[in-house]
């Protein structure tokens, strides 16, 4: 994320019809974890550019935290201020449950994202990545890549072991492979973050000599990640990304690095869950779609990045 | 003096409140924390209105500082006492998971909600002792003795729940702990109850007292007659109890026991307490002064989303107003001597 | 004529409720010993620490050869070439013996110490004093009351001022250092230097001192009177407002021979003393004279239970007590007033009364609960009966005086009734006025049945208080005896005595030295 | 008694080495560690083998340790000066951004690299004396002040990067600092340098030794003519550019500046420090334990990630170590007092 002005405005999205047009004025609360990588970063950015593109909205956004005892009482004070929706990236999802179901009581709009409740009665509408959907793309790839060969070793660096989500990525990562007969033979963790990813592949590398594939969870660490390959120089294996950072696209386009494809995990989530927020108060419906009423449930698909289709993506990437 | 801050602080502080009676000494001390709670509300109701004046938003910050300050009164007993605990956030984890677990749930479903609590508070107590004997009788700093139970109890939490947030199913549990006699909500109720406890215990009793000399030369107490190891036990089991408390009450207010829970409570816990008064270097501490301490911070928090500052923005801000409040209270107490 | 060396004039100090001094002068010429008397709370050293820069001053001037000056801070006053040796020991711990002597003036060149040279110089000072067994290189933090008090002179010497301060440097000492004392004094005034001397022990202010000022209440009640030929009763009433019988009271009641309440038996600790044995019937006051280092101390707190023995036994009223507990000894009833005031005795950050109802915390409680009315009012009966000053209860004790700190650590043992009290230097730094009270309460609780053992280096009080004396030396008891049967001189030959028998060097002093 | 530990070690502990000078003690309070490294050693060798053993992950280690390493050697200073910084990691994070901003690799174009490691180190030391002054003339508590200090700087740091990595472009640097002399890493070669320095800065100057002074017991420092403060803010300003140089090498290790990096330094380094024997509550310390301490952890985890165990059974297994360790260590320096 070198290039400053590279702002997320890239990821606004425009649907061309009249639901674009202003509608009756809307108070959106926004709450998401700290934003302590770049994805999460990222969602919060995308999702304010969004909010800007309509005069009819107004945001507002608490402190990222990943307490949370505190991310409630802040769902709480959007209580309190009766706002119209709530957008809502829990720390954990079940956790936020019995209060997203306080707001949806006070008959506040509550649109889940990324992380689910465990109530169907808690939100409105979800928006999710596909988390183990990520794992199996990530499989497959390697699968394809691998046609069949068996004995091919295979390495993985988590992001945060102690989420949910984290655990969904590995389980779909080791299903797909189990299909072609491969399994993960060593498995770090990191935190998100470039260090982190630095420190966990430094460690990995050593205690894995050789390796043909490696699968590293998210693109922002991916860059500490590729920064350890690069300083014990090794080259022998095949890299896939996750997240889909523009880093990473242009480093799949320029095909110089181990990295070869990378899993998208959209970005965009919090920003699609703005656009349905304002939609569901104004009491409009998705017109691209011919259903009336906005779905319950969106799962963005988890597509796989190569040299081949990047420069589809790579607009819509966030910069880390 | 830094240094004496750390070793010898009437040096260079004056005296704070040697307990919350201690005369006037002990009023400039809070006095200045009062101005800065004040000041606070005074911005929140200028920058925020009704939305910060109203009813719901104060019983909203209430809450909020329930759990944290449920193991900050603890933590008061524990620095007093010369000590610190860096594992208190992890004691909160471990304890709502095993309050959690199929097993323990099975057993509410039998013998009521009371069983979820009674573990919940048994496993922070234990997690205590294990603490405190390492530190008294084993001699561990207890900044390393904390420091590895704080790694532990994650990793044991985390292994016990598979990593996944267990789902309080207990309808009893909820409602209890979720219910608001008088609009006031249970788990206010039980902090208001845990301080006032928290102030007799330090200011009315021998154990108090014992908790004062300990802190202040614990050879002194030793030579006394006072018995320091088995009494730094106890203060290190009682903080442990009350890590268990707030575990029932994250709980409540989550629905869910997670390994994840208490995430940095050490260091909110540390800050409320220190900024409350208590010295870091042990024999003084004053309860009142880390109810003022929470309250702080948790205002802070709610001004800013009221007024929704970019994360980074009040990360910045916090920490520029810490230290003016700081200094202020300085001028306040130094005023006043 | 030429002005005096140094001049203090209408000095004021006020502390948050306190006027420690209102206005004071003090006049000081060089190549004399000044002594500055003054009951425990007077203002000696609130004055010295205003001299050395260590408190700022509120009124009144301070001349040096007749030009006025002014000490912002310590720095101030040692570039002037004042030096100071505190009352309460002013070392660094972690340090050794060179490092604390040249802090602040280390030998080094481009930042870069010089070790070897700073040691050498070291010893070359600690021989200046009489004490070359103390290593340079020990840690200054292994040493007792006393090499403490011997390094903070050799660091005074160091700067090789033209005023030398002395708050009580004999506090610590046995007659025999204050000697070496005394000399060192002698040539440091026949170098051409002034000395400020404080102390509570007349009869060394004649021995050492030319002029002597007296304070009281923070006022100069007298000065420039002659330190040898003043009248010992016209200074007591100038410093207490009072005369004093600072006489011993006799006891009154006879000691009955009853079987002994405290029974110590044969106990040792390797490298501090050996093979100790001696019982103390109620109402018996027992005294250990001895030079420092000899291990009395040791052994009383190992008698408490505060160190372990390596074998023997205490038994009290014939139950032998849990070796190394001080709970069992306390439960047994005893009671020790440590040696060391700071460390081992005051919580100096509480309240007086809080300090002097420590020990008997149980004593004011129901069910835990703290009657604090009750507690407040016998530790404030206490604490008069000691005569603190400022009778204050609510005063935090760091900011009494060091003499008034003392009397809080006796008064804590005197509220708690104990059956078998043990005192480590009772009246280190009391003044003559509030000596006295003390030694009529011990002789009290003697009389009510309190078996009673004192420690203490003031060899006439050991004697003057005792039925029986122990005298010990290197850690071994070299005369049991009726203490009316010995004097002084008598105690110090059996101790040298026991010196010619073994090697010079301290071996106490020796073992603690490779322990560190 | 964990209260005497904080306040008056030499009651309870032996007297820990105060410098690495002072004889046996100091051997013996290393001893512990010494022994604690090796045993580690050899469970590597023992479950891992040759992975363990070559040369290749040797360098891993202390590449590892080389970043965290340099900041404990800093932390030693302030700590034995009685002080306390939770602000290091935040100074890393700032530092780092602020010396990869599009602004100073316009500079580092112009000027060479050497402009980017200046302004990190600059950042670093002026964070430093901020802490310092804040600390030594504002008499704010270290613990709080720091903690303002760690949420200011990462929250600037975030505000400056608009949260986003910020990838390194100039060759230079990447070159110089990537580069192995002999097959040692550059940063490993300073890791050394930085320690080498520290040893002699705090046991052979008398900047060193008024560090002791002014921790042990900051009133007899200043009545002996030391200028406390000043010094104090010497010592935070000293840590601050150590987390400046680490800043430089977490910068080369990832090709990035992040308001990511150095997350939770300020437990890492501590503990560290801590482990290796110096004392929390100030007056003694050791850069060689500290050295032990920082090798410590990172081979830990380097032979925890060979035997490629779960994160959590980590967490576990490390806190049962350290304590043991530390227990180990008791007895060894009792022994040989
Ligand atoms: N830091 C302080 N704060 C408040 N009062 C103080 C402080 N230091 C001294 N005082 C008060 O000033 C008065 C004089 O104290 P000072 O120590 O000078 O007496 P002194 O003559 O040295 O007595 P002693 O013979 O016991 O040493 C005492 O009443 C004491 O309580
Ligand atoms: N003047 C001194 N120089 C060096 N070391 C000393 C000195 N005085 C005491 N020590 C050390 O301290 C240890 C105990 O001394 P301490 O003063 O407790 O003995 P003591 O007989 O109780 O003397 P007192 O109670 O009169 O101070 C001795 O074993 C000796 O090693
Ligand atoms: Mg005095
Ligand atoms: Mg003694």
């Amino acid at each position: 994320g070198n290039s400053s002005d590279g702002d997320s405005s890239s990821n606004v999205s425009k649907s061309n019809t009249d639901n674009d047009k202003s509608g009756k004025k809307v108070v959106i609360g926004f709450s998401a974890p700290a934003a302590d990588h770049g994805w999460m970063g990222a969602i919060t950015k995308a999702a304010v550019a969004q909010a800007k593109q309509y005069d009819d909205v107004t945001l507002k956004v608490a402190e990222g935290t990943n307490d949370v005892n505190l991310q409630i009482s802040q769902v709480e004070t959007f209580i309190n201020d009766k706002v119209d929706a709530i957008v809502l990236l829990p720390f954990d999802g079940a956790a936020m449950t019995a209060v997203a179901r306080k707001a949806m009581d006070a008959g506040i709009t509550v649109i889940n994202v990324d992380r689910e409740f465990d109530s169907p009665f808690a939100a409105r509408t979800t928006v999710l990545g596909d988390n183990y959907g990520m794992g199996v793309s990530a499989g497959t790839f390697v699968c394809d890549d691998a046609k069949g060969a068996s004995g091919k070793k295979v390495a993985e660096i988590a992001g945060i072991d102690s989420l949910p989500l984290t655990q969904e990525r590995s389980k779909g990562f080791a299903d797909a492979l189990k299909k072609c007969g491969l399994k993960v033979d060593n498995r770090v963790a990191a935190e998100f973050t470039v260090e982190s990813g630095e420190k966990a592949a430094s460690n990995l590398l050593q205690a894995a000599p050789k390796i043909d594939y490696l699968w590293n969870h998210d693109d922002d660490q991916g860059v500490g990640v590729l920064a350890a390959i690069k300083n014990a120089d090794r080259d022998e294996f095949v890299m896939i990304g996750g997240a889909g950072s523009a880093n990473v696209m242009r480093d799949i386009k320029s095909d110089n690095t181990v990295l070869k494809a990378t899993v998208i995990y959209p970005s965009t989530q919090a920003a699609d869950g703005i656009k349905l927020a304002r939609l569901l108060v104004q009491g409009k419906s998705m017109s691209d779609l011919s259903e009336i009423e906005v779905p319950r449930q969106l799962k963005l698909a988890a597509p796989v990045v190569t040299k081949d289709n990047v420069d589809t993506y790579i607009k819509s990437a966030f910069e880390s | 003096m830094s240094a004496s801050l750390q070793n010898d602080p009437s040096l260079t502080t004056p005296a704070p409140a040697r307990g919350d009676r201690s005369g006037n000494l002990g009023i400039a001390r809070n006095l200045g924390l009062v101005i800065a709670l004040i000041v606070l509300c005074i911005v929140g109701v200028i920058t925020a209105g009704d939305r910060f004046a109203s009813t719901d938003n104060m019983l909203t910050i209430l809450r909020l500082a329930a759990v944290i300050g449920v193991v900050s009164i603890g933590m008061t007993f524990v620095i007093t006492g010369g000590g610190i605990d860096l594992s208190v956030g992890a004691i909160v984890a471990l304890a709502s998971i095993w309050a959690t677990t199929t097993g323990t749930q099975a057993m509410a479903d039998d013998f009521g909600w009371i069983a979820m609590v009674f573990s919940a508070v048994l496993v922070g107590t234990a997690c205590g002792v294990i603490n405190g004997v390492l530190i008294a009788y084993g001699k561990v700093v207890p900044f390393i003795a904390t420091l590895a139970m704080l790694a532990s109890a994650r990793g044991l939490a985390e292994i016990i729940a598979d990593r996944k947030t267990q789902i309080i199913r207990n309808q009893g549990f909820t409602d209890f702990f979720g219910a608001e006699p008088l609009g006031i909500p249970v788990i206010v109720i039980i902090f208001a109850l845990v301080t006032l406890a928290g102030w007799f215990l330090l200011n009315r009793t021998t154990f108090g007292r014992r908790t004062f000399a300990v802190g202040g030369n614990p050879e002194a107490a030793r030579l006394a007659g006072i018995k320091v190891q088995r009494h730094t036990v106890y203060l290190y089991a009682l903080l442990g109890s009350t890590c268990g408390i707030a575990a029932v009450m994250l709980m409540s207010r989550t629905t869910t026991g997670s390994s994840t829970h208490g995430t940095l409570y050490e260091l909110d816990a540390i800050a409320a307490v220190v900024i409350g008064g208590t010295l870091l270097s042990g024999g003084r501490g004053t309860v009142v002064g880390t109810l003022f301490g929470v309250l702080i911070f948790t205002t802070l928090t709610n001004v800013f989303t009221l007024n929704n500052l970019s994360t980074s923005a009040q990360a910045v801000a916090k920490g520029v107003i810490i230290v003016i409040a700081v200094l202020l209270q300085q001028r306040i107490a130094n005023r006043k001597t | 004529m030429t002005p005096p060396l140094l001049e203090m004039r209408g000095i004021v100090k006020e502390f948050p409720g306190v006027r420690a001094l209102d206005g004071v002068d003090l006049v000081v010429r060089s190549g004399e010993v000044h002594c500055l008397l003054g009951q425990n709370g007077a203002g000696k050293s609130t004055l010295i620490k205003i001299l050395s820069g260590a408190h700022g001053v509120d009124a009144g001037s301070i001349l040096w050869e007749g030009e006025p000056v002014t000490f912002a801070d310590p720095q101030a006053s040692l570039a002037t070439g004042i030096a100071t040796i505190y009352q309460e020991l002013d070392l660094i711990d972690g340090l050794s013996v060179a490092d604390n002597i040249f802090l602040g003036h280390e030998r080094a060149r481009g930042g870069i110490t010089r070790d070897s040279d700073m040691n050498r110089a070291a010893r070359e000072l600690l021989g200046r004093l009489g004490h070359a067994e103390i290593r340079p290189t020990r840690e200054v933090g292994s040493l007792s009351a006393a090499g403490k008090q011997i390094v903070s002179m050799a660091r005074a010497l160091s700067r090789n001022a033209r005023v030398i301060v002395m708050d009580e440097p004999s506090a610590v000492l046995d007659p025999d250092e204050v000697d070496g004392l005394s000399t060192v004094v002698a040539d440091l005034r026949s170098s051409g230097a002034a000395i400020i001397y404080i102390s509570h022990r007349l009869e060394e202010i004649r021995r050492i001192g030319d002029r002597l000022t007296v304070l009281k209440d923070g006022r100069t009640v007298a000065t420039d009177l002659p330190a040898r030929d003043t009248p010992t009763s016209e200074l007591i009433t100038l410093m207490t407002g009072r005369t004093v019988s600072s006489v011993f009271p006799r006891r009154t009641v006879e000691l009955a021979d009853a079987d002994p309440l405290l029974s110590v038996d044969s106990i040792t600790r390797d490298g501090e003393f050996e093979d100790v044995s001696f019982d103390v019937r109620p109402g018996e006051i027992v005294g250990f004279a001895g030079l420092v280092g000899a291990g009395r101390s040791e052994i009383i707190e190992t008698v408490y239970g505060a160190r372990r023995a390596a074998r023997g036994s205490v038994s009290v009223g014939g139950r032998p007590l849990r070796n190394g507990s001080v709970a069992s000894a306390v439960n047994a009833g005893l009671g020790l007033c440590p040696e060391e005031r700071k460390s081992q005795g005051l919580v100096l950050d509480d309240a007086v009364y809080r300090n002097i109802s420590l020990a008997s915390l149980a004593r004011f409680s129901q069910y835990g609960v703290s009657l604090d009315g009750a507690e407040r009012r016998a530790a404030h009966e206490a604490a008069r009966s000691v005569d603190v000053r400022p009778d204050d209860p609510h005063r935090i004790i760091r900011t009494l005086s060091g003499g008034n700190q003392q009397k809080v650590v006796l008064a804590r043992w005197l509220l708690r009734s104990c059956k078998v009290l043990l005192l480590d230097e009772p009246t280190r730094g009391v003044d003559v006025g509030a000596r006295a009270e003390i030694y009529a309460l011990i002789r009290d609780l003697a009389d009510s049945g309190v078996a009673l053992v004192i420690v203490s280096s003031d060899i006439d009080e050991v004697l003057g208080l005792s039925d029986r004396v122990l005298v010990v030396a290197d850690g071994r008891v070299v005369h049991e005896g009726p203490s009316d049967a010995i004097d002084a001189s008598g105690v110090l030959d059996r101790i040298l005595a026991e010196h010619d028998s073994t090697t010079p060097e301290q071996p106490a002093t020796d073992k603690k030295g490779n322990a560190a």
